[in-house]
């Protein structure tokens, strides 16, 4: 594209319904990163930037007209997305036929960067054994006896697997891997289960909105001396968790844990400009800006993909949780993740994630998955 | 005479009340016959153990010398036994000429053709002119069946058996509800199927003036038995019949 | 044996948590024979009303208490403007309280927001039990007594009083009803309100018990209730209460013993009940004898 | 004189198809000639549903099992093998096989039920295949789904292959619609309105009810799985979404918003479905109250029952009937009052 | 002469788009039996329908007891004083006999109880079906249970569609006698085909013809006019 002419970004995210919270969360997050990126200016070298959101309503063909849309109508130069992994995945294809840079954003399943993977993909979000590797990394050792909880298709079954394989490396024993329902009221009898198989800890992998911590508060899994473990949620969803302060865990994100410049900014803007601090997927949707704005910053404004692809394969580059690498083999980011214990607050409706360490990148690497690596 | 329908010991119960109960009767083919009793005899019960909407406790059924105590609806309906419902039963949101068409259409043995649009089967829909003709419906015929009076459903219900031409037809109090002006019209045109060769006619009514002058033979039907069968002459010289079911003095009986 | 009992317990507590969301459609679709797909989205503004008057004024009673309100509230808006025109036609019903189901769960996320709505239980109600092995939550033993309340109020009412005759005569010819000199209209709108209230004070009951709740809840629960509603026979409370049960125990005893099954244990208890007895588990007529 | 009316309306479809087949030429930016893709697709779907719903009065709430099942077998065919022409024709044939083998089973076994049992036991057979389409993710990738690809167009053919496609559903469409009308219209349709409207009488006609029921449901669940392909075709990828019960509602309400019974209904209510659902949420910019979308597109059913009560095609059928009838009935009245005077 | 209790001037009725109901005048007098009578399709039904309110009239006056009840509910109208027995008997299929009844008691009183033990000696067949589901009586006994419940409340007029529709001989009779009997405490409508039944009955007759009143007046001089009994009612 031409000196002047704008450089187009698409985003695709949930703007409505289930994960709606999700996708909202993202666009703040992009949004201030491409006004961190350019200083306020929405231009890289005197070129306008111009964003695009589209809601992919968490229907993967809806995700793809939207797509079509972008790519085809708006002639975006680069895509980002989406809030879910199916959404994600009926557009993938896209970005290849169309030869455009999709910044995977946060959408985790591991087939996106393994089986599903082409070379047109970044992803800036974290995978799912990214955090499974990030919680075994926090709790497991040697000898440590581990429950694992999970909802009951692809999410719960990958998180759980990756998890095991990671613990059982640092040394920690599984003694049951226990799947349920994600739509079930009633958590107890898989609670029964663990409580009969006495672990050291239960993990828990868990996402969507009926939770299992009151019921595993009701059983008094605690009392029995059975630990919990999982990764801290957005801070709606922190609320629910009232009754586990003190659990040891993992999370992606809490504004408190990161310390850099990036973050500091993230933090003051999103009180100034929203009255918030950032969430969960904030600095997702500021990291994915952030990749584009490196990437175009090495290319000097060339969006031509191929070339972006050879820059973008091993690029660094800063994002509020620290510095973030493309891994070359698979496109991923390896990026910070935080062991935390829940901690009660005076002021806070919530119990707060506070740092025990920051899991460094090496540390939580997943195993690369889309052949490339052998 | 062969008899075209045979009962032996035909029975059955709804619960613990037997609605039919025993009954053994011989219809002889080509005849005219009546089933008279009062309300709640089992009249109509025996129709459906007939024409199989229902199934009976015990007992069998015989249509032209063969069982058929264990045949559907249907395979009655195509060996040849039709019959007109008591409560009006038509196709409500089809028009009273569709109503007859699809009649017309399952006696033609057009049922599973796929291929071929139903209005180009144009026999069919003038048959069906015809028959409304008979009924004195035809001026109904675009209309949708559920927006037809009364006494016109009950027109519509027996034209569409007339439409299936069957050897055997059960008629369950064809004239309820109809005016008596036209209550003559549908005698003739019972009359003229009477006429006809190879009908067998078994009536259900309660106007006797109608019965006596149409039957060849009655059977009589109380608290699920068979009460008497025979003659009119021979059922109307009958007591028991007379008190249980006509009740009164004879003289100031209700005729139409 | 103490293994048996806890499972027994919560699968109860399950059971009668979707009894109190399936009475108000045994009401509204057993009794009055309207589809109301909307239904679950009465039970989400029962939850979000109950937990937002429960933080607001920190009474978990009166949390209730205004679920209660909001379900007779939009219990009628909806009955006059929504059903009203479309009783006795089944495929309008579904394609109008689809629309206001859309209409309801997306009017929370404008009123609540769209986050997850953490929901307490209150402190006298927190905990539980330990007797032995015997895990007894003591929030769950409440519900179970609400439940069983709300069954025999509901089962006295429709068996002495001639109001669910008069409501099943109405459905069955609404014209002779009226030509009877009964104001039909009147209590329809009266049952479709109680079925309303019902299902928000179940969404009110249901909230604490899973300690979040989320606009999306109402279609998942809605179609549980219609699965109660079904194979307990259409408008028999016993066999709504029954075969809530049966779900609520089937549903835990195979996430303990079979849990490869739980996913589909519901769906497969109904088609088991369906295949081999299509009217539902009890008969309608039981309702009002006498 | 009834044929030349037919002859009219044929020709009304014809045309309309052609101009469709043109539309590109107008517009031809990708996402519109997907979005159409689609309307194309669910019509062909929703057709398929009001063959039960509206032509033979069954409720069925697990149409997306064929639908499902129609995009999965097609999806895995075509990933299994090379993509080629061959695998795309073994892959809708497989598709349609198999839709059409479950049909035939699943109506064996539920049909004898009454409409909500009935409505209930599809539900809970199409809860079954989703669970199995989770779990077997060896074939089905589970819960994520899988991407495939589509074979290539011979020549410049594959330079236009978007337009290629297009135009193939709009055929498939075009093509089905004729189909099925054909059905309707056909002798076994008039059976099938008689059983809608009073099953038992039909059987006392003379008719076996079950045949007929498990003939529509099959041919209906075959048409439904070649929509799963072709949905399947057009975004190549799939994901257990394609079980979801939101896809046998989508059909269920284009259905009931274009009118139950006609053919047309489906088709206008998948346009005005998917149209309506594409503008709605593109308006999200303008004005906030459009970032509730949902909120407008439940008001729009709301409203389409409350003002047409028998979906647009209907309420417009249902006119022109009454403005036909009104006439014959004055006619007759006048008719009777010159009797009367004389 | 007896005041007028039911008094319709000029109605015109439209069901859908369908004109059934063309300026029918129709009056009754307190205590006075009048019958209905016409051809099927006549318009007889829809009279009926339109004084109760069930097919409300688009024009003209419906007055009951001197007041005006066009526009009333048919529950209003109901509970005005008239009963009504519909000519598809309008019978709760699915509730038993019983509770058929109980549907129609306005009171559960002993004077309830008085009428009802009156109905069920006149049809003891509803007795012994009393806890059986309505809708498996005989075509006769769904007649009876509608007819018995049209005498269960305290009514000033009753509305009776083809009462002797489907009913034995011997029934015809206990009902011919029972109307009768009630005769002195309410007044009846009856549209009636049985013609010797609606001489027995009536006092007065109107006849019907395309939604048109045609003719009213004594039946006993119905009786006598051949004429008419060819033109409208094809007897004589
Ligand atoms: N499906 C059924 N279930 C239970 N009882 C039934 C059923 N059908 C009929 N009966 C009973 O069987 C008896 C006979 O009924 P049926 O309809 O045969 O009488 P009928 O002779 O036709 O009387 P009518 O002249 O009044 O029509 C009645 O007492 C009726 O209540
Ligand atoms: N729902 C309806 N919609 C349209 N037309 C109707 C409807 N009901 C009745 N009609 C028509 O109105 C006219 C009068 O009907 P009505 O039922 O009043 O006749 P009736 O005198 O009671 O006849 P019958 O002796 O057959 O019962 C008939 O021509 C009928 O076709
Ligand atoms: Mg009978
Ligand atoms: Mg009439």
């Amino acid at each position: 594209s031409g000196e002047d002419e704008p450089i187009k970004i698409g985003v695709l995210a949930s703007l409505s319904g289930a994960l709606e919270a999700y996708g909202k969360q993202t666009q703040q997050g992009f949004d201030l990163g491409l006004e961190y990126a350019t200083d306020g200016t929405m231009e890289f070298n005197g070129r306008k930037i111009e964003v695009i959101y589209e809601d992919t309503e968490t229907t993967p063909d809806v995700a793809r007209q939207k797509a079509l849309k972008l790519l085809d109508d708006d002639d975006v130069d680069f895509i980002v997305g989406s809030s879910s992994s199916g959404d994600t995945l009926a557009v993938t294809g896209l970005a290849e036929e169309y030869e455009k840079i999709m910044v995977v954003e946060p959408a985790v399943a591991d087939s996106i960067t393994g089986s599903e993977f082409n070379d047109y993909l970044f992803r800036t979000g974290r995978s799912s054994s990214q955090d499974a590797v990030a919680a075994a990394a926090a709790i497991a050792d040697e000898g440590v006896k581990i429950a694992a909880l999970g909802p009951d298709y692809a999410f719960g079954w990958d998180g759980v697997e990756a998890f095991s394989n990671a613990a059982e490396e640092l040394g920690a024993e599984m003694v049951l891997e226990e799947f349920v329902d994600p739509e079930a009221t009633d958590f107890t009898p898989n609670l029964q289960r663990v409580i009969e198989h006495d672990p050291d800890y239960l993990f828990v992998v868990w996402s969507g909105a009926n939770s299992p911590w009151n019921q595993i508060v009701d059983m008094d899994l605690q009392g029995r001396g059975i630990k919990l473990t999982t990764g801290a949620p957005d801070i709606a969803a922190l609320k629910t968790m009232q009754d586990l302060v003190g659990m040891e865990g993992f999370t992606v994100y809490y504004h408190e844990l990161p310390d850099n410049e990036v973050n500091d900014w993230l933090v003051e803007q999103m009180e100034e400009q929203h009255g918030t601090v950032p969430d969960l997927f904030t600095p997702g949707g500021m990291s994915a800006a952030l990749a584009i704005m490196e990437a175009l910053e090495q290319s000097e404004g060339s969006t031509d993909a191929n070339e972006l692809i050879d820059i973008m394969e091993g690029m660094s580059f800063e994002t509020p949780k620290g510095t973030m690498t493309f891994r070359e083999e698979d496109h991923q980011a390896l990026q910070s993740l935080y062991a935390i214990t829940l901690e009660e607050r005076d002021g806070y409706d919530y119990p707060v994630p506070t740092l025990i360490r920051e899991l460094k990148p090496e540390e939580t690497a997943p195993p690369i998955m889309n052949g490339e690596g052998e | 005479m062969n008899s075209i329908i045979e009962t032996k010991d035909l029975t059955i119960a709804f619960g613990g009340h037997v609605a039919v109960n025993q009954v053994s009767v011989q219809l002889p083919e080509n005849q005219f016959t009546s089933v008279i009793g009062p309300n709640g005899a089992g009249k109509t019960t025996f129709f459906n153990l007939l024409s199989g909407q229902l199934k009976p406790t015990s007992g069998q059924v015989f249509y032209q010398g063969k069982e058929i105590t264990d045949w559907s609806v249907v395979e009655r309906t195509r060996a040849g036994i039709g019959r007109s419902f008591q409560l009006t039963n038509v196709f409500p949101n089809v028009t009273v000429l569709e109503n007859i068409r699809l009649a017309i259409q399952s006696r033609e043995k057009v049922r599973f053709n796929l291929f071929r649009h139903f209005k180009s089967y144009t026999a069919f829909e003038e048959e069906a002119h015809e028959l409304l003709d008979i009924v004195l419906l035809d001026e109904k015929a675009e209309s949708l069946a559920i927006h037809l009076s009364h006494g016109e459903k009950r027109k519509l219900e027996i034209a569409m058996l007339l439409a299936l031409e069957t050897k055997l037809l059960l008629l369950d109090e064809p004239t309820a509800g109809m005016s008596l002006e036209e209550v003559p019209t549908i005698l003739r045109v019972i009359e003229n199927i009477k006429k006809q060769e190879d009908r067998t006619i078994v009536l259900i009514e309660h106007k006797m003036e109608m019965v006596l002058d149409l039957s060849d033979r009655m059977m009589v039907l109380f608290n699920g038995e068979l009460l008497a069968e025979g003659t009119p002459e021979e059922i109307m010289k009958n007591e028991t019949v007379q008190e249980a079911y006509l009740g009164g003095d004879p003289n100031e009986r209700v005729h139409t | 044996m103490e293994l048996i009992i806890n499972l027994s317990i919560n699968g109860i507590a399950t059971g009668m948590l979707i009894f109190l969301i399936a009475s108000g459609l045994t009401l509204i679709f057993g009794l009055m024979s309207v589809l109301n797909f909307a239904h679950g989205g009465l039970f989400v503004w029962g939850a979000y009303s109950g937990v937002f008057f429960f933080s607001l004024t920190g009474s978990f009673w009166i949390g209730i208490l205004c679920a209660i309100v909001t379900g007779l509230i939009l219990g009628l808006l909806t009955e006059v403007f929504i059903i009203r025109p479309v009783y006795g036609n089944h495929i309008r019903q579904i394609l109008i309280t689809l629309g206001l189901m859309l209409v309801l769960s997306e009017l929370i996320k404008v009123v609540f927001g769209p986050n997850v709505l953490p929901a307490p239980v209150p402190d006298y109600l927190k905990g539980s039990w330990l007797i032995g092995d015997i895990t007894i939550i003591k929030y769950r033993m409440f519900i179970i007594l609400v439940g069983a309340l709300i069954f025999c109020l509901m089962f006295f009412t429709l068996r002495y009083s001639k109001i669910g005759l008069i409501v099943r005569a109405g459905v069955m010819n609404k014209e002779m009803v009226q030509a009877l000199g009964i104001n039909i209209k009147k209590i329809f709108i009266f049952v479709f309100m109680v079925g309303s209230a019902l299902a928000a004070f179940a969404g009110a009951l249901f909230a604490p018990s899973a300690g979040a709740i989320y606009s999306e809840l109402g279609m998942e629960f809605g179609i549980y209730a219609f699965i109660v509603v079904i194979i307990g026979g259409m408008g028999s409370i016993p066999g709504s209460l029954v075969a809530a049960l049966l779900v609520g125990l089937a549903n835990t005893f195979t996430a303990y013993y079979v849990p490869i099954l739980s996913m589909v244990v519901t769906m497969l208890l109904m088609l088991i009940v369906l295949l081999f007895r299509p009217q539902g588990l009890f008969n309608v007529s039981g309702v009002s004898n006498k | 004189m009834m044929l030349k009316r037919m002859k009219l309306s044929t020709k009304v479809y014809l045309l309309i198809g052609l101009a469709l087949a043109f539309l590109p030429f107008i517009n031809d930016s990708r996402w519109f000639m997907f979005l159409m893709i689609q309307i194309f697709v669910f019509a062909i779907f929703a057709m398929s549903y009001d063959l039960l719903l509206g032509y033979t009065g069954i409720v069925s709430f697990g149409h997306a099992m064929f639908f499902g099942v129609g995009a999965y077998s097609a999806a895995i065919v075509m990933d299994r093998m090379e993509a080629s022409f061959v695998s795309f024709l073994l892959g809708t044939l497989v598709a349609v096989l198999i839709g059409g083998f479950i049909s035939f089973l699943a109506g064996m076994l539920t049909l004898k039920l009454k409409s909500h049992y009935y409505a209930m036991l599809t539900l809970a057979l199409a809860g079954m295949f989703l669970y199995i389409a989770e779990r077997w993710r060896s074939v089905t990738g589970g819960n994520d789904g899988f991407t495939f690809r589509i074979p290539e167009l011979p020549g410049f053919l594959e330079e236009h292959r978007n337009f290629v496609i297009y135009l193939f559903c709009l055929l498939a469409m075009i093509l089905l619609f004729f189909g099925m009308k054909r059905i309707t219209e056909s002798p076994l349709g008039r059976v099938l309105v008689g059983i809608r409207e009073n099953d038992q009488r039909v059987e006392s006609l003379g008719y076996r009810i079950m045949p007929y029921k498990v003939l529509i449901s099959v041919i209906s669940g075959m048409v439904a799985s070649l929509s799963g392909v072709l949905y399947a075709i057009s975004i190549r990828f799939v994901d257990t979404s394609v079980f979801d019960i939101q896809v046998t509602l989508d059909a269920l309400m284009m259905t009931i918003i274009g009118g139950v019974g006609t053919l047309t209904g489906p088709i206008i209510g998948s346009a005005i479905i998917n149209f309506s659902h594409h503008y709605l949420s593109d308006l999200a910019n303008i004005h906030w109250i459009f970032q509730r979308w949902m909120i407008l597109f439940g008001a729009i059913f709301i409203l389409a029952v409350i003002f047409f009560p028998n979906g647009i095609v209907g309420t417009i059928q249902n006119k022109l009937a009454k403005r036909k009838t009104k006439k014959k009935q004055y006619d007759t009245t006048e008719k009777s009052l010159r009797k009367e005077g004389a | 002469m007896s005041e007028s209790i039911l008094k319709l001037e000029s109605i015109n009725t439209y069901i859908d788009q369908f004109h059934i109901l063309q300026k029918v005048n129709f009056e009754v007098k307190k205590g006075e039996l009048t019958v209905l009578l016409g051809r099927n399709g006549a318009g007889k039904t829809t009279t009926l329908r339109t004084i109760m309110g069930l097919n409300p009239a688009s024009a003209g006056t419906v007055t009951f007891k001197g007041e005006n009840i066009t526009k009333g509910a048919p529950y209003q109208i109901a509970n005005k004083g008239i009963g009504y027995v519909p000519e598809d008997q309008g019978i709760f299929y699915d509730l038993t006999v019983g509770e058929n009844m109980r549907v129609a008691m306005r009171h559960e009183n002993d004077e309830t109880k008085e009428r009802l033990d009156w109905s069920l000696d006149l049809f003891p067949d509803l007795k012994r079906f009393w806890k059986k589901p309505a809708g498996q009586l005989s075509g006769g006994q769904k007649q009876m249970l509608a007819i018995a419940r049209s005498f269960i409340n305290e009514t000033d007029l009753i509305l009776i569609d083809e009462p002797s529709k489907g009913l034995a001989p011997v029934i015809v009779e206990a009902v011919i006698d029972a109307i009768e009997k009630i005769k002195d405490r309410t007044t009846v409508v009856l549209v009636e085909q049985n013609f010797s039944m609606a001489k027995r009955l009536g006092e007065k007759y109107y006849i019907l013809d395309n939604g048109m009143t045609m003719h009213h007046g004594n039946m006993k001089d119905l009786e006598q006019n051949e004429e008419l009994k060819r033109k409208y009612l094809g007897i004589g």
